[in-house]
Formats: structure tokens, C-alpha cells, sequence
């Protein structure tokens, strides 16, 4: 039945991880352009180079983002993928689905596309994989129509924003991420659809430093939770670690026997600020020492809790090499309250604070973090009206290149070389 | 009725957004959202959250390989519907997560899920590998240097049972992207599988006049290696550019402003490793990932070379670094002319940087280790 | 004879390099070179030194101002000749050593220091503060942006019981330099005394033809603040430059170039404060020092507010680093945020890099310690 | 007696250290133009500016250095400081003198010059502070002729060769400096003296990683003694130590009540390869893992001593900041046999090697770590020759970015763009 011999792809069929190669051959079976995925992709893997065109810009009606355009170089041979676009569907918030919701959608793709997917990008979005021109309209007015969903981001514009699972199933989250995901997102519908930025634009919510959505490494603005009092410790909890009754690290490592659990070790010798000790069979934090690393309490889920005075720090710039080499976000306010009693006022004012900005100073294809790094941080934390504190920086600068304004200087820049060289002879 | 493209504006709707999360809740987790307290993971792939009203919810964590048909995904709502009331969510890593909410309700799951054979192996929490964040590679992309989905599951075969099982000394996190574009966090992640070009661009001068914006090209170059360049088309002279391959570091940011500097090629294209990155700011900063392999070959279908590599580090990581240290940790705290020798790899000059920052990772200090490295 | 100005030539020696070292050695020196086993500081500013052969030198450390005349140092060999058969040595901060080869020596030795007040005093080992190293300032310079000599007696003053003891955690070395061209080891000391100027560089038009050439004072400016410019002279056009204010950061390099870009103010000229820097590799590597202090005036004679600023750091040092700590590694364990804190020192946007390679400065990382910084 | 009115100076009169004031002013009763140094020094405390000009080409004849020209802006009020050039006069390695030569020295300069010097100038140089050109030549000849010695360096040439006390005092040295720095200092006579390089180059040669010269923080090339044998432990010491006997750090702390002595915490601890521990009563190291810090060794000199199999470790390219942000030098020779046993050949070797790429590539005022910024460290170790390792960086590259050469790539960088396209459709 295979309209294409694929034996090198065949050679992916083997082996204990579930094969993609198996999955696109049974869905061959009834989405025959399937075989065309694979017929090229075997092209591939003989040419070893990819088979697919440059770009291609299509999409629907009065959205600027959610559609990938893309062709096949080969379309004679393999005329189902000669349109290949793909879709950017809007993830919920933590990528809950109920299986109603997937089979709707799944419905729809049968209709309108490939029957291949990427559950999900590695923004967030659900991806639909490969359809062609005519398609797109239809599917999206059903997608609209029919299930009350849309498309998320693409192209120049804010992407779709993505979350960690934060308070739906993890008791370290210190704000409600899917809340704050789901509220700017509906709140930027307009920024995520309809490109006005110099370039693409991220936000990811983490809801504590473990930074579970990869937040700091690959968003324009990062909010990762945390907190401002002190860790809550449970000493019953921590005597029961002690004893061995408790696993460490919630049983992460049960799969070796790394011996006796020993929390000067295990705990207060890997604190990176020094800030505990044991005194009379009690875990002691000095927690104003304390960078909420969150080792101990990854090591001690049942004895110790994020504080109960709870918020987010907020960074600024992250994104891949292209071009200067990978930037981590920035830290920029170190804590606010991020929370829908107030409708996310303080990070929405600092966000479009941010935007105003790099929409006026930014230069095509000048991610936020480039544009910081051209102006510089000190410059960036004037314009943001953020005080300048040591919390924004790792270290001082070590070299002594300051640029002084006129203004702060005394008497000012201007000088009389006349007057100078009647005290200074040359 | 569906779209009628006779009135395309007419009854269209834009802007809903996602659908809210709150409606795709398993009633566990909608009971219980806030009130979580600890958890434990009760074996390789199975976490139990412990709430505060009591509540437990066993999350069974399924590796998947993204990349997935609609007849797949059915096949997931039909356990979830079996199991789970209907529910299922998948993580920032692209497992599938299927929750219930007692303890009873576990095995009964993972044997469904066990019946479907090596399609949904259980498993990539705690200290072990987790999946591999990818991209699209040959499947979709124009600008891979290799191909995504294949190298991956050639990549996971091999750590399957560190999938499966907890006995690293820490997460190990993968990931991959397919060039430099590092759609993903490549940059930072404990191993990084990235997609490298090594050729300079070619200059399709036949086409170049209608599909690039030269100044937009010759601006796109971080080394300025692209410039202006006149030249003869069926004998006419037309505007093109040419490409100063000296000073070219295959970044292929050209050819993502001009569809005619095509640089892909089946010898020049291939894999470079990074290792020691990392996302979290527990014990350490975030890291970024490092070079330390600068070139392996698109071997297809298996990228032997690839698999052994990493397989290879994974291995030297597992035997020598202490418990909770992750990779990066690892490598800074025995040193990095330790870990080229712990890990048996052969240094080379592309491992040291030579781009904008590349002075700050000069050894400014006489300290260092005597290892084979010195003759 | 001597050098006879008809015949310059006539019988002109030169590349003689300097004289054997082994010619000035103490006997003591010359007999164990080699063969030390270990030291003692037996009390401030006194070291033992035992050899293999038994035999033991006692050095003692005297401060020095180094801008010193003729009939100091000759007071200084009538010392060595009374004490030391007619030897001694400077160290590499530009203290005195008087060399004595046994323990009974050594008090009429510093006996005889006392004798002279406070000229000599006795110091500058262990865990304390020793010499200052510094340069010419306004006693020879062209370039300085505050004296050398008088700011370093001003510190020494405040400092002078941490040269005669060793109460510190670990040793700190203080260095001055008086202009950005960093004459010594400013830019890797515990604490750095730096002068600075903070207004552009003036045009001298009338005399710039003569003394400049144009391009070398144009390719001087790192950041390219310096164009050419026409100007009007005596009702004549002549080709001068002219200085882009805003991106001038006033390094000076463009007056080191040319001497018709004067840029030294009585008011904009001033001192900042650069701490946390080490030269050893001991423990950690060689920092560089870090600017906290972006200014203070030239307040003459005694620049009170350098002296105050120096001494609250060595405090806040004192008080709170661990035995060993040297400056930049105690602020590093307590964070950067802690030490202003603990110093007192107001923090401003100065000490946030803006140059080369600012962006590694950069927190990119949730870790940080709440201090009074954040409101 | 005073020339001039000096109560601003006359400040610095008081306070415990010694005052270079004072001493002016006693000076100044032999040689009168100390007044003028007074003077002059008076009035820029009271302008707050230097009263210098801007450098003058001055010097002896032959040399290209040595001098520094400088003179006075206010000659008429001051004219005893109207010329006030320095003269850099070689030190002796490790700046031993005997009173006899300091005596003979003095004079010279009390008949050519101020009466005014430095002990020492910041490169190592005898600075003789202020002299009129006529009496440059007349001094350079007494200086030659009388004492046999010469003058150091300045200007675009080797300066003048810097060392610690080394093995004369310091049972830590693995080198001989003194007569490494001797040694090179006579071969490169030409070098100090005749200007020819495209900026100032220096050597400087510390006997251990204490760098007591500050080598790698100020010198073009930075030899800096080391060993690749074991830690020499005498176990008995170690005992005495830990049993509080002996003085920790040579007695370094004694002046604080540290508490007692804890080897654990104060040397164990600290180690920052973590290879030391006590097994049975005995510090154990596992040498391999060290990396020869010296802690340890400075904490317990009486027990530790450096490895017996020494040599250097060759660091290049230091500098002040102008006008990259100041560098210390960078380990390219981990080890290297530093010894007059064969001539120091190989480090001369690799200098001159340094120096043949330097003033082939490096541009005007360039010291040499900026030209190897310029190039990047991968090209100076190719020309070096070099073999790349890991102990020339901290860490490796974090961007992908390599520049492949074209002999490197299977099939070269030339292709057929029509070749391409046959099989690509664009
Ligand atoms: C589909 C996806 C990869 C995947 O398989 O998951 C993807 C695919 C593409 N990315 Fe990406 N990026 C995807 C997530 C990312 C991420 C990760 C993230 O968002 O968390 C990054 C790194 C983070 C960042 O933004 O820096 C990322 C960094 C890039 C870049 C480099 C941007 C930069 O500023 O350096 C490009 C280049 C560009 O924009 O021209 C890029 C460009 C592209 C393009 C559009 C190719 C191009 O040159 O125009 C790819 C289209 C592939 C295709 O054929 O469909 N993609 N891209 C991901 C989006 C799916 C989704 O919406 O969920
Ligand atoms: C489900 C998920 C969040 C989600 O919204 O989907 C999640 C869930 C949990 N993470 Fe995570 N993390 C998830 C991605 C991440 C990521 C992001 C990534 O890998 O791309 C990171 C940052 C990775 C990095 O640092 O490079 C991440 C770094 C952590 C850490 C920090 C560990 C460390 O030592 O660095 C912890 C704490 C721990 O494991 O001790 C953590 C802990 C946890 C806990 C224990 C939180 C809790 O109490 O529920 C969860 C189970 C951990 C487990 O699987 O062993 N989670 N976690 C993600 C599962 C991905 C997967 O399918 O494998
Ligand atoms: C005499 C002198 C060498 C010379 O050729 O003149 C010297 C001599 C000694 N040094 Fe030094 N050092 C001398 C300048 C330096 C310098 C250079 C500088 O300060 O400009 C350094 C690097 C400074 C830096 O790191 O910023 C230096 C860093 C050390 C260290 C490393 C300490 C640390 O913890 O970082 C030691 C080891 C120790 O003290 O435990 C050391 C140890 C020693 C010993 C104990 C070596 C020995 O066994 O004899 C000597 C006596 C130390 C003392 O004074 O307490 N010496 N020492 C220099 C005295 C300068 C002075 O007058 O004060
Ligand atoms: C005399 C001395 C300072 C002192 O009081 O000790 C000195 C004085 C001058 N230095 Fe220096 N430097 C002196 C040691 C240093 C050092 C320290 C060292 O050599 O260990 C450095 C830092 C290390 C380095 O080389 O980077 C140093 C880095 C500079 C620089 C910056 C060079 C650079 O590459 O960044 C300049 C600027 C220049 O060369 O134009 C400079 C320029 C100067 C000039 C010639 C001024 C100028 O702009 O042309 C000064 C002449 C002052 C005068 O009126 O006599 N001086 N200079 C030191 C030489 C005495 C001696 O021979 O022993
Ligand atoms: S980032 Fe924190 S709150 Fe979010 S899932 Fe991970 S551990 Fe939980
Ligand atoms: S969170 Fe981190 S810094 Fe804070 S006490 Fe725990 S381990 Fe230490
Ligand atoms: S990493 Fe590169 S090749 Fe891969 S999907 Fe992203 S843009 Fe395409
Ligand atoms: S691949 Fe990158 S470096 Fe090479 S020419 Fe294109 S843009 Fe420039
Ligand atoms: S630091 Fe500057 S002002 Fe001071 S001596 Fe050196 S060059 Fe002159
Ligand atoms: S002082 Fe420095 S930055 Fe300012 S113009 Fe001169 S060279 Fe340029
Ligand atoms: S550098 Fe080492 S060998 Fe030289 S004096 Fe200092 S401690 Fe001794
Ligand atoms: S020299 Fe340093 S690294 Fe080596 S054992 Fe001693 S303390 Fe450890």
C-alpha cells in the first residue's frame, strides 16, 4: 500500500521509544497524504538536506500571525505536502484538554489538513502540520465557529504566552501562572494577531525559580514567582527526612541507592548562600541570607514551603543566539504581586511600559534584550523608570568608562580653551 | 454553512483567544488548585500531589513523540477517557500527563497503557531523562542543518531506560534544535543536540532580484560578511551580493532574509553538542549550554555518531557527579579539562570562543589540572 | 672626565642593562638562595625565613612614601650600614626591607627605626594592609585627575594601625592610579583609589595643527566621539576635530594622543572607589576590582570624603569577612547587594556596566537577597 | 627659607605616615628646586590640576627610551621645575641593593637632577623625579661610565623586566626569577632600548601562583612558577599545626583571636578543588585534582610545600584598561622547564614567537592581548603553534558560532547554485 519506499525511514520503527515513522504510516492508512510526508522526509534522508521551501507568506483574513507557509521543492513527486503550511492553534493555559475538546480538534484537522500534529510547539501553541492554501479559511471558521478557538502567534508580534502548571497541581507555585497566562493572553489579542513590533515578542510565567516553562531563557519578559518572608518549615518534617522515613527530593533519586539521607550534605552544604544550619535538631534559615534558590525545599517538599508573602520577580530579554550569542532574561523588578485582585496592573503598566519603548526604539528584528543591550541597562532602567539597585546586576562593572551627564557634573561641559591655557600654558 | 469564500468577512469571528484552562480541569485538580501541599513520585513516571483537603492526584507521565498523528491523539483521549474522566494535559516538555485521583486507580491505568506495547513508556520524571524538546527539522523547516524527530528518536532509544528509571545524579534535560534559530532552550539545556551548517551561502543571482531585499541581506550579517555585488545575468548586469567566506560563521541569518542564500548541504550539514546548560535557579544560576563537540555528520537514519555522543557524556555524568549536581555543576566543579577527559572527548580550537564576549572565557588564572591534554 | 657635548659620541657606552642582582645580596641571601624551608611573621613587619642549613633571615618591613629624595635614601643605607652590612632591598609595593641574619638583630634594628619618629614605620605583613601602591598624580604627571602622593598619605594616615597589625581576615592591597591609564594594579585591587575626569575634552584650535595628527587623535577614541571638524581660526579655516559629548566617557585617550584635547577640571575631575580585586590565585582566580563608587572630589589636601570612603569599607570588611576572605571574595559570598548595604555605599547606575562587555554583568537569574534596596 | 607658601601642603605634614612633604622640604634646604616642586605641587592643590604639559620628546642619544619629558606650565613662577624630566634607571632583579651603589646613585642625582626620585616606579624602573635636558647626557654618561649601569625602558618598547623575591627569600619559588628576569632583561638590551614594537610590552616573573609581582594582573607576558608533581606533605608538621603549635598563614592572623586553629574549615574547606581530606591523623591530597592555588601551602608553609618537578606557567597579554577594559593575561604555556640550565630557551623561544606575529599583525598602540582579542584566541595559538586545550579557557564557547575553514569541510565552500536548484526548486 505505501505509495513510497521508505527504507531508511524504516530503520526508525525500531527501538523501545515510540516511533513517529510507525504513527504517520498507520495514519497513512486513511490520510493518504501521509505518504507524502514521508516520501519526502525519505528524500531527505537520503539527500540529507531539507526538501522544503523558503517561506511563504499566507494566513487568514486580517491576522498577521498563526500560519507558517511552506512548499515542497518537490511537488511533482510528492503533491500532497506541495502546500505544507502549518497552523499555531492557542494552547489553554498548562495544556489541559479534555479529550471532547482534542477530538473536536482532531475532527477538524482530519477535515482540513495532513493528520499530522506537534502536540505542542515548543512555544506552547498546538501545531497543526502541513495543510495547503484553500484550507485555511475554512478550517479557521470552524476552528472559531465550532469550537471557540483561535490561532496563536507567529511573525512579528507577541507570541503565544505559555505557563508552567503552576497552582493546578504544584504546591511551590507562589502566583496563579494559568491565570496570569490566560488574562494577558485574552488581554493581547490584538499584540498576538496583528504584527506591530519590531519582532517577535515572548512572555513565559514560571510560578517559582525552579522555572518549570523555561521562562528565563527563552521569553522577553520571564515571570518566575516568588517570595518576600520566610521559608515555612515544618521541624516534625524535617526530624522525619532526618530518620529516612520521608524520601529527599520527593523520591526523585530512588532509583539508586545514594545511601543514607544526610542533610548537612544534601541540604545545608549545597544552600549556595550558606543560610542554614541545624540547632538543637532544628533546620535553621537565616532567611534574610537567603536567594530562594529553592534546593532546600526541592530536597524537602514535605518540611519546607515557599513563604506565605508571595509574588513574581520580573526579567527582561531573553532569546536564542541569533545574532549577538543566547541571552537569559534580565532581572528587572524583583518582586511585584502578581495577581488578578488587581487585574495584573502592575505587570501589565511595566509590560506596555516596555513595549511603548522598543516600539519606538527597537530596530526591525531587534529582539527587546538586543535593543537593551545597545542602549544598555542603565539606560533601559531610566526609560522603564525602574531605580537602578544591585539587584540588577550580577556584579559592578570592573571597568571605569562612565558616561556622566552634563547635568551632573559642576559648572557643566562647556569650558573656555582660552581661559584654560592663560592658567595652563601648552 | 462553514466559511463561504463568495463572503469571506461575513459572520467571521477573531480574536477568542485559548479556551479557559478552568474548564479542563480534572475534578481533582479544580477542587484542589492552591491547595497543593507536597508530593512524592511513587515510582519512575508516577507523581502523587498531596493536597491540604487531602486530596491526592497521581499524575502517570507518558513520553511522546510530539510529532503525532490525529489518530494518535484519539488514541490518548481513549485511555484518558477510560481513566480519567475525560481529562489529559500535556507538559512544557511534550509528555502527556493522565491524572486520577486515587492511588487504586494507578495501576489499572498503567496497564492500559503497558497494553499498547513501547507507545506510551511511562516514565522522564525525578532524576532521570526527560523527553527531548525538538523542533522540526526535515518534517517542516527550511532551514535545518539536520533533521528533528529522527535524531531524536534514534537519541531516546539509546537512553531509553534512563527514561524509565531514576539513578542520574539529577534531571537531565535534552533538547534539540535544527539550527541556529534554536527554536527551543538548546542554549541551555544539560545536552544540546544542535543542527549546524558549515558552508557559506550560494547566491542564486538567477532569482535573488525577486525575493530579497538586498540591503535588508547585507544588513542581516552579524559579521558583515554579505556586500553589495554586481553581477551578470544572461548578460545582463543585475544587483546581487557576494559572500566574504572568510569571515562567514554559517549563522544563515542571510538566508532567513533571502530565500536566494541557500546554505544547506548534505556534507556540510551535521550536529555540534553543547552540554551544561541549565533553566533553574536552584543551588545555580542559569547556565548556558557549551560547545564541546563542534561537528558530527547527519549519519542517517540513526546519527550513530550523535547517539554515541551522547550517550557517552550521559554515562561519564552518571559515574562521577554528585548527587543533585547537574551536568554544568558537574563540569565547573571538576573542572572543564577534566570533563573532555572524563568524557573521552577530543578538544579542539572551535571549542574555544572567538565572537563578542569571548574574552570572558580566556583562563585568566594559573589554575588548572594536569590532564592527558598536556604533553 | 664625563660626558663631553663636542663628542657625543666619543666614548659612549649603552645597553649595559642592570647590574647583577647577586652583588647586592645580603650574606645571609646569598648562602641560602635556594634552600628556604619555611617562614615565620614573628610580629608585624617582621618575617623569618629558616633555611635547610639552619641558618634563619630576619627581614623587617619599614612603609615608604616612594616619592622620596636623595637624603632619604642615604638615611635609609646609614640604616642598612648600622644594621644590615650595608644591604637592603624594596619590595614590589614599595616598602623597605632591612635584612638581618639573626634574631638578636633585629630589636636594635627597630630600635634604631624608632629613633627616627614616625618615619620608618615598622609593618605592611600578614593580614593587613600594606604599602599603597600608586603613581606621579600632580607631582609629575600630565594627565592625572588627582594627586597620588597627597591622597595616598591622607589614606596611610587613617589606615596607619592597619599597616602595623595584622587584624584583618586576609591581606588587602589598596592601589591609586590617577588616571584611567591605570599605572599599577588598580583594576585588580581589594580596593582601588582611581582618579577620573568627567568633562570632554576641550579643542584647542590654535594649536592643534602643530602638535596633533588628526587621524591618530580621531582612531584614539573608542567610541569613536572624536570627528573631524573645520574650524575658523585668525579668520582662517583649518582642519581641527570636534568631540561628540554624549558618547564621550572620558578616558582621556584622545589628550594621551594629542595635546590639544586637554580635559583635566578642577570640578569635574575627582576619584572613584573600585573594590573586590585580587591578583593571587589563591583560593579564587584574579579578579578584576569593581567600581562602587563612581565619585568623590578632589578635596585638597586631605580628601576627606576618599579617606572616609576607604576606611568604611575596610571596616564593614573587617567586621564581616571569614578568616582568608580577601575583599572581592567576601563580597561575592555575601552578594553584591549585601556588601552596599554593609558598606554603606549608596548605589547608583554608574556601577552597572554600559561598555563591552556589560551583558555578562547582567543578573539573569531569580537569585537575589532582599536588602533596603528594594522599597 | 621656604620659596613659596605651602599651607595646603603643609596639611600633610601631620598623621602617623611619613610625609613626602616633609622630606621635600629637607631636601629642599641642599637643592633649592624642591621649592619649586613645593611650589608648584602647592598650586595645583589649590587649582586642583596638574601644572604639567603634555609630555616632550626627550632623551639620550641612541635610546628610544628611558626618559619621560616633562615640563612645567608656569616655568616663570617655578623655575626650577621649568624642564622636570624623569629618568627610568634599571633595577636590580628583586631590588636588592647594597648602600654602596644606593650612595654612588644618590650622588649622580644630586648633581644631575632634583634631588627628588621614586623607589620604585609601578614597572619596577629606579624613577629619578626631574631634570633639565642639558643634564641628561652628562648624567646618562656617569651613569654608564661611573657605575656601570643603564637606564630602563619607555615608549613603544620592552620595559623594563619585573620579579619577586623569588628563590633569594621565598621557599615557594619554582623558578629561579632572578635570574630569569636577568637573564632576559641583558638579551633584550636592543628591545628596551630601541623603540620598535607597535606599544609598550612587559614581562614580569612571579616565583608561585601568589604572584607577589602581580604578573598576570600588568605584564604583556606573565611567567608565573608552578609544578606538576605532588604537594610535598611533612606529616608531622601537619600535626603540630592542627595540635595548635605552629602559627597559621606563617602567622599571618596572629593579630586577631581567629579561635583555634581548624584545618578542616581553614584549609580542607577552602581548597576550592575540594581534593584534600584527613584520613588516619594524615592531610591527604589527591594531587591530580589540584590545581595548585596555594592556599593550603600559604595556610601551613611548615608542613606543605610545593611539587620538587617545578617550572612556569606562561600567561600572555595583561593590561591596563585603555580601551577595552583591562585584561589579565591568559594561561597559554601551562607548563614550561624555566631554567638557565639551557639558556631559558624555551621561553625565549616562545617570546620572540610572540613578538614576530605582534609587529607583523598588531596595529599601532596595540598591546599585544588586545591584538589577540582582535584575532581571537584560536587564530594567537594557531600562529603561536600552539595545540589548543582546555586549559586555555575557563569554559568553552556557549555560542555555536565557529568559522570552519574551507579545507575542513568535505567538498569545500564552492558549489553550483544551478547544480543546487535542479534538486532544490526555489
Ligand atoms: C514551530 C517551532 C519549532 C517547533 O518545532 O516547535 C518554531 C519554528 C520556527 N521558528 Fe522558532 N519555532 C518555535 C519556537 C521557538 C523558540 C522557543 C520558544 O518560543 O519558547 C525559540 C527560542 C526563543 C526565542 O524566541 O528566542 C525560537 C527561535 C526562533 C528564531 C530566533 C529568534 C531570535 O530572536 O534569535 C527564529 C528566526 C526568525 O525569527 O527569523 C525562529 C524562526 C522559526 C521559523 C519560523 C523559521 C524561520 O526562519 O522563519 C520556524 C518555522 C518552522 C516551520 O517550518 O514550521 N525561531 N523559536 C516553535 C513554535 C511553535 C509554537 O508556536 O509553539
Ligand atoms: C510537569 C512540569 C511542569 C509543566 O507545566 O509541564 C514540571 C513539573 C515538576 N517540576 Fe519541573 N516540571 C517541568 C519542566 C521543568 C523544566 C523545563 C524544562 O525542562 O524545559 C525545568 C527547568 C530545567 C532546567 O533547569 O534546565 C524544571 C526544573 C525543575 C526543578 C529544578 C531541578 C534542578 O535541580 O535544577 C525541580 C525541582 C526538583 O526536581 O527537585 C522541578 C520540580 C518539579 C515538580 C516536582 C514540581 C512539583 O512539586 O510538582 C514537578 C514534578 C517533577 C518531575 O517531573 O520530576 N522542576 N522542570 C514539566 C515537566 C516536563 C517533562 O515533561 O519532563
Ligand atoms: C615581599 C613581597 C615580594 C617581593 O618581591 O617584594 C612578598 C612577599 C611575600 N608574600 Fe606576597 N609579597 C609581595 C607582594 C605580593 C603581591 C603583589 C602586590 O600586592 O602588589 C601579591 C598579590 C596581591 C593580590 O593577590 O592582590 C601577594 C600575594 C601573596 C599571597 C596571596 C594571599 C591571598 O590570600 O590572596 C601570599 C600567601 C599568603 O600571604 O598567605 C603571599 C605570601 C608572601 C610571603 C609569605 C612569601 C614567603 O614565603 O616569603 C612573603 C611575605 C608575605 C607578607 O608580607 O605577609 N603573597 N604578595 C611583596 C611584598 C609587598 C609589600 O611590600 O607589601
Ligand atoms: C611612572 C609610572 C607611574 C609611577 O608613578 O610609577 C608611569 C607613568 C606613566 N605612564 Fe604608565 N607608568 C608606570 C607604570 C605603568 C603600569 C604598571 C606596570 O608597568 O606594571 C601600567 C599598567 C600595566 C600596563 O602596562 O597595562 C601603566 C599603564 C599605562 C598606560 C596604559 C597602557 C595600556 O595599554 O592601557 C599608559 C598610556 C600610554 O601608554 O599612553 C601609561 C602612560 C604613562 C605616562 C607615560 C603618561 C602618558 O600618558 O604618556 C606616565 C608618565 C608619568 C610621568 O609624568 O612620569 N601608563 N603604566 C610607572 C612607570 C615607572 C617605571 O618605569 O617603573
Ligand atoms: S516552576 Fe515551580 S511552581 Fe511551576 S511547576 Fe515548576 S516547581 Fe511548580
Ligand atoms: S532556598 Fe536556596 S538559598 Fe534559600 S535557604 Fe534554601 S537552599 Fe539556601
Ligand atoms: S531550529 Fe531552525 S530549522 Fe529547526 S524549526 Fe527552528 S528555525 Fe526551523
Ligand atoms: S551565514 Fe551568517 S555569517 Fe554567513 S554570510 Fe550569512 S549571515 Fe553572514
Ligand atoms: S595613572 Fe595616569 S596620571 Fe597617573 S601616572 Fe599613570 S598616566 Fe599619569
Ligand atoms: S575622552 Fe575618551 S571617550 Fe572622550 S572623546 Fe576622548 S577618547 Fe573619546
Ligand atoms: S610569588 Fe610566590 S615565590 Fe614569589 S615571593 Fe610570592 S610567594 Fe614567594
Ligand atoms: S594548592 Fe589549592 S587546589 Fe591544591 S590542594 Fe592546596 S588548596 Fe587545594
Amino acid at each position: 500500500m505505501a505509495k513510497h519506499e521508505t527504507p531508511l525511514l524504516d530503520q526508525l520503527e525500531t527501538g523501545p521509544w515510540p516511533s513517529f515513522v510507525t504513527d504517520l504510516k498507520r495514519q497513512a492508512e486513511t490520510k493518504p497524504e501521509c505518504w507524502d510526508i514521508l516520501g519526502i522526509l525519505e528524500l531527505s534522508y537520503k539527500d540529507r538536506i531539507t526538501h522544503w521551501k523558503h517561506g511563504g507568506i499566507v494566513g487568514v483574513f486580517g491576522y498577521g500571525g498563526g500560519i507558517v507557509g511552506r512548499y515542497a521543492d518537490m511537488p511533482k513527486q510528492f503533491p500532497g505536502v506541495e502546500h505544507f503550511h502549518t497552523i499555531r492553534v492557542a494552547q489553554p493555559a498548562s495544556k489541559y484538554y479534555s479529550t471532547a475538546n482534542l477530538r473536536q480538534l482532531m475532527a477538524l484537522w482530519e477535515k482540513h489538513g495532513s493528520g499530522m500534529t506537534n502536540f505542542h510547539g515548543s512555544t506552547g501553541d498546538i501545531i497543526l502540520l502541513g495543510t495547503r492554501t484553500e484550507n485555511l479559511e475554512p478550517f479557521f471558521w470552524d476552528l472559531t465557529h465550532d469550537m471557540g478557538q483561535d490561532l496563536g502567534g507567529s511573525g512579528s508580534n507577541l507570541r503565544t504566552p505559555a505557563n508552567c502548571i503552576g497552582m493546578s497541581r504544584c504546591e511551590w507555585s507562589c502566583y496563579d501562572t494559568e491565570e496570569a497566562c490566560h488574562h494577558l493572553t485574552m488581554t493581547y489579542q490584538d499584540e498576538i494577531h496583528r504584527p506591530a513590533f519590531p519582532y517577535k515578542f515572548k512572555f513565559k510565567f514560571s510560578g517559582c525559580p525552579n522555572d518549570c516553562v523555561a521562562a528565563i531563557a527563552r521569553s522577553d519578559i520571564s515571570v518566575i514567582g516568588t517570595w518576600r518572608d520566610n521559608i515555612r518549615i515544618d521541624q516534625a518534617a524535617v526530624k522525619e527526612y532526618i530518620a529516612g522515613n520521608y524520601p529527599s527530593n520527593g523520591g526523585a533519586h530512588s532509583g539508586r541507592d545514594w545511601g543514607k539521607f544526610d542533610i548537612e550534605k544534601e541540604v545545608i552544604a549545597l544552600c549556595p548562600t550558606n543560610c542554614m544550619w541545624m540547632e538543637g535538631g532544628e533546620l535553621k534559615i537565616d532567611d534574610k541570607e537567603c536567594t530562594r534558590c529553592m534546593h532546600c525545599i526541592n530536597v524537602l517538599p514535605r518540611a519546607l514551603r515557599p513563604g506565605a508573602d508571595q509574588g513574581a520577580s520580573v526579567c527582561v530579554g531573553a532569546k536564542a543566539p541569533i545574532l549577538d550569542g543566547a541571552q537569559f532574561s534580565t532581572l528587572i523588578l524583583p518582586f511585584i504581586k502578581v495577581t488578578k485582585d488587581n487585574d495584573f496592573e502592575e505587570l501589565i503598566e511595566f509590560i506596555e511600559k516596555v513595549w511603548d519603548w522598543w516600539m519606538e526604539v527597537g530596530k526591525n528584528r531587534e529582539r527587546v534584550g538586543e535593543t537593551m543591550q545597545r542602549v544598555g541597562l542603565p539606560t533601559f532602567l531610566s526609560v522603564m523608570g525602574v531605580e537602578p539597585i544591585p539587584q540588577h546586576i550580577k556584579e559592578p562593572r570592573s571597568n571605569p568608562y562612565v558616561f556622566w551627564k552634563e547635568e551632573e557634573v559642576e559648572g557643566g561641559f562647556e569650558r573656555d580653551i582660552r581661559e584654560f591655557r592663560a592658567r595652563h600654558a601648552a | 454553512m462553514g466559511y463561504n469564500p463568495q463572503k469571506p468577512m461575513e459572520g467571521r469571528i477573531s480574536d477568542l483567544g485559548p479556551p479557559h484552562y478552568e474548564q479542563f480541569f480534572p475534578p481533582v485538580i479544580k477542587a484542589n488548585k492552591g491547595k497543593w501541599l507536597w508530593h512524592e513520585i511513587t515510582q519512575p513516571g508516577v507523581l502523587m500531589h498531596k493536597s491540604e483537603t487531602g486530596d491526592e492526584v497521581y499524575s502517570i507521565r507518558v513520553g511522546s513523540p510530539r510529532l503525532v498523528s490525529v489518530e494518535y491523539i484519539r488514541e490518548v483521549c481513549d485511555i484518558a477517557d477510560k481513566h480519567c474522566d475525560g481529562f489529559l494535559r500535556f507538559t512544557t516538555r511534550n509528555n502527556i500527563e493522565f491524572m486520577v485521583d486515587s492511588k487504586e486507580k494507578v495501576q489499572p491505568l498503567l496497564d492500559t497503557l503497558a497494553s499498547y506495547g513501547n507507545k506510551y513508556p511511562v516514565g522522564g520524571t525525578g532524576a532521570g531523562v526527560t523527553n527531548i524538546v525538538h523542533t522540526q527539522g526535515w518534517v517542516h523547516c527550511h532551514t535545518p542543518a539536520t533533521d528533528a524527530s529522527g535524531v531524536v528518536k534514534a537519541v531516546m532509544d539509546e537512553l531509553f531506560d534512563y527514561f524509565t528509571s531514576m539513578t542520574l545524579p539529577a534531571q537531565v534535560r535534552i533538547a534539540l534544535a535544527c539550527c541556529l534559530n534554536m527554536c527551543g532552550a538548546v542554549h541551555a539545556s544539560d545536552i544540546a543536540i544542535l543542527g549546524i551548517h558549515r558552508k557559506p551561502p550560494m547566491i542564486d543571482n538567477e532569482r535573488i532580484t525577486g525575493v530579497c531585499e538586498l540591503p535588508l541581506a547585507i544588513a542581516s550579517c552579524p559579521l558583515g560578511a554579505v556586500k553589495p555585488a554586481k553581477v551578470e545575468v544572461d548578460g545582463k548586469e543585475i544587483k546581487s551580493v557576494k559572500v566574504n567566506v572568510e569571515r562567514c560563521m554559517f549563522c544563515g541569518n542571510c538566508y532567513t532574509m533571502c530565500p536566494a542564500m541557500p546554505l544547506a548541504d548534505p556534507e556540510g550539514d551535521g550536529i555540534a553538542i553543547l552540554v551544561g546548560g541549565k533553566v533553574s535557579n536552584s543551588r545555580t544560576a542559569p547556565k548556558f549550554s557549551k560547545l564541546v563537540i563542534p561537528f558530527l555528520p547527519n549519519n542517517t537514519p540513526r546519527w550513530p555518531e550523535t547517539v554515541q555522543a551522547v550517550k557517552k557524556i550521559l554515562v561519564a555524568y552518571a559515574n562521577d557527579a554528585h548527587k543533585y549536581e547537574r551536568v554544568g555543576e558537574w563540569a565547573e566543579r571538576i573542572g572543564w579539562e577534566r570533563f573532555f577527559e572524563k568524557c573521552d572527548i577530543p578538544f579542539t580550537e572551535k571549542s574555544i570562543d572567538d565572537y563578542r564576549l569571548a574574552y570572558t572565557t580566556w583562563r585568566t588564572t594559573v589554575q588548572f589540572k594536569y590532564t592527558s591534554h598536556i604533553k
